[in-house]
């Protein structure tokens, strides 16, 4: 079955980031969303630690290890970035402050519950940002594989692993499909035109749903 | 991106019948007079916005800013902590008549009510007010056996400030003092409307020099040398 | 009966204060304890609206009505200043970070309750920054007339007007004595030379205690 | 008032044992490193301080910092939002063998809780944790129909943090992103000790540009050129 890489996952997400929007990207994939803005579309990026308007990385050897990222990559600062401290940084995303966080996920639920901080209760728990994006944010997108390495599903009825949020997903980006929660189901906008609407189905661990047309998931060639 | 507006006129257009509306600054010291007034003006020509709920640390002195729109009736309700002033007329007649409402809340209550309005904080425990006539009402709870009250966090439908500096993208910083309640007021309310004394380039404010950062400011106007309130009651003005 | 004048009250308060102290000081009658600051004492000036290390008042003229203290009134910036907003100047009185704060009062109580933002329920009530003061600040001090201008105690045992803050006062510099509150009670320490106890108790509205010598109080010639 | 001490072993000569101690930075930066190296030194030499409880938003990496801390046994407790990095070894070791203990915190909620130390906050309610596990044993309260649990202030007794400019007063500032937790713990502690890179006269910080005002430092040492924990640990180094 032919699926997005996590460029195209990364670039089919950046099309939806609105102009003027202040966005969070959560450490690794996601940081990937940054890549793809469309040109034209000012996007300000915002880092937990306390940055507002992060640009990427610099070149390797230029690199100012008090400009970094909430996943303490090396980044730069735009034009028009400031810098605040840490309560500050957290009202920005508790308050509402923030539109649109991009968060990784272990699973989804079709309730809109995401697990993305813990697998079970093994190993040492680290939790960082996650719950308070994910409650903070107003509008919260989830970037995923569509199953897991071992093929299991990841959108499913309920969430098996520890929760980092209650019915905090808007919209699930897959390597198959654009998936939305509404009203406690998942709703399908968008898929791979070779994939069948049964085969992602079949790799799906919960209803999914129409609410009219489901667009044509399509992503740049190269990607 | 840019949230820099042409006219005061156009920045202030579209605030509503019974907005709740945050006014920065203490005394005369960041009132945004420039803003206010155009309010005023706008409410005069077309009686919008009326109904106002204002929130300041005082209650308007003399005859412009705050006082001015006591004068002119758009306001129902003021949540102040101080509002007595060397020229409290415009105020007083209004609150005597049963025109007015007030709420009144301790200043550094009512700082941490618009701070937690800012940071998504719906309550919070303090011991200011504990045991006196401001605290009826409020749940009480004792931590580490001390009584604190429980206060709840102040938001609005729109900030007026004062900045200094502003950018395009929002970014303020403040003269002194000037400083005051403009900060969590830019974060507490849903549309925060800047007047700036200088408009300049994105990058222009250092990074660690803003003090509010654009996230918080919906626009923005530039009014070069504007007035100060102080200087105008003592003056004797009149808008 | 011979009685101390407002400077007098006020120099006495300042002998109290420490090297290094970070204090508040009241609207009005409070803000001269400033002037009486001993030399060799670097006390540090608190203002609500959001500065510390507040000087005094600028020469007429030289006014910049963005430099004000809590009374609206111009004032200076010492080295060493510092501007904050507002709910951070009150995180630094919540919070415990005032060494002293210096109030005026309508009522002080033999519990140590405190009466100074209301008399009665007339006139339009303001508060101000009282009541975040008195539970904030590590140590709260009084300076006030002993009585009331028609004769009344202002030292009494229960206050009569609304409360600005529950058994908050530790210290009272009145114009005849200096008072302690210690569990519940008043205790005299200092007293003008020239006045009996007995004159002192007659015009206190509560029992006045001895706990150990009481000192002299005595200024400055001139005050 | 000079709160400037003349060497880093005289500045942290009196942290005791059991001590809750903030320390200042995310991932390297702002990692007060200096600082910490003097107290793990001291605990070297003299068994003190141990039993501490250290508050950062990690637990160390590599060898250097809180891992040296770790690594000396020094460290009883670490309250932290992320025990994880690129070389956990330092915390992995001690946990694992239940010789650390963790008290897991949000991060938001990390830094709210100790700006509302800080602030005389006792408590706040916020939406972060609500129906996960991280809420178990907190209480839930709804305001304006949305759930909330009650989280409580957090305090230390002292503070290491890291600026870039200081003076006597004890009035810092910090280099870019390194400001990170310093400001709101040098609020939170009894006593807040600060490395800077450069100790300059009061009045040589614009007042505006002031971001920690001296009121919450209690002393601080000169550290020309510190150490960045980031280069450290690309780099290999232990302590």
């Amino acid at each position: 079955m032919e699926k997005l890489s996590s460029a195209g996952i990364a670039w089919r997400a950046a099309q939806d980031i609105a102009d003027g929007a202040y966005v969070n990207l959560g450490i690794g994939f996601p940081e990937m969303v940054a890549q793809f803005q469309p040109p034209g579309r000012h996007v300000t990026y915002h880092s937990e630690n306390g940055i507002l308007g992060m640009g990427p990385a610099p070149e390797e050897g230029a690199e100012d290890w008090d400009v970094i990222n909430a996943g303490k990559k090396a980044v730069t600062l735009n034009p028009g970035a400031s810098i605040f401290h840490h309560a500050d940084s957290f009202a920005m995303v508790r308050g509402g402050h923030i539109d649109l966080a991009v968060l990784g996920a272990y699973e989804v639920a079709e309730n809109g519950d995401l697990a993305n901080w813990r697998i079970g209760n093994k190993g040492t728990p680290a939790v960082g940002g996650a719950m308070d994006m994910v409650t903070g944010a107003r509008r919260v997108a989830v970037v995923t594989e569509h199953v897991t390495k071992t093929g299991a599903p990841k959108l499913v009825e309920r969430c098996a692993n520890p929760l980092t949020g209650v019915g905090c997903v808007a919209r699930v980006y897959t390597s198959l499909a654009v998936v939305d929660v509404v009203d406690g189901r998942f709703v399908l906008r968008e898929k791979l035109p070779s994939v069948t609407f049964e085969a992602i189905q079949a790799v799906t661990g919960a209803q999914l749903h129409q609410a009219g047309p489901v667009g044509a998931l399509v992503v740049p060639e190269g990607l | 991106m840019d949230k820099s507006v042409a006219s005061l006129e156009a920045v202030v257009a579209d605030i509503a019948d019974g907005a709740v509306v945050m006014i920065a600054g203490f005394g005369g010291s960041g009132i945004p007079v420039e803003l206010i007034h155009a309010l005023v003006a706008r409410y005069r020509a077309t009686g919008h916005p009326g109904g106002l709920t204002v929130v300041n640390n005082n209650a308007g002195t003399g005859s412009v800013g705050i006082a001015a729109m006591l004068d002119a009736g758009m306001v129902a309700k003021v949540i102040c902590s101080f509002p007595r002033s060397s020229q409290p007329q415009a105020f007083q007649r209004r609150y005597e008549a049963g025109e007015v409402e007030l709420e009144l809340v301790p200043q550094g209550t009512l700082a941490e009510r618009i701070r937690a309005g800012g940071a998504g904080i719906p309550a919070f425990y303090t011991a200011t007010g504990v045991g006196t006539e401001l605290a009826e009402g409020k749940p009480l709870e004792e931590f580490e056996g001390r009584m604190y009250l429980r206060e709840r966090w102040l938001k609005a439908d729109v900030a007026l400030v004062k900045g200094e500096l502003g950018d395009a993208h929002g970014n303020l910083t403040y003269r002194l003092a000037a400083r005051n309640f403009a900060p969590i007021m830019a974060m507490a309310a849903g549309c925060t409307i800047a007047q700036v004394s200088r408009l300049v380039k994105p990058g222009e404010i250092a990074p660690e020099q803003v003090v509010t950062p654009g996230i918080f400011v919906a626009r923005l106007v530039e009014v070069p040398e504007p007035a100060q309130e102080e200087v105008l009651v003592r003056a004797g003005e009149a808008f």
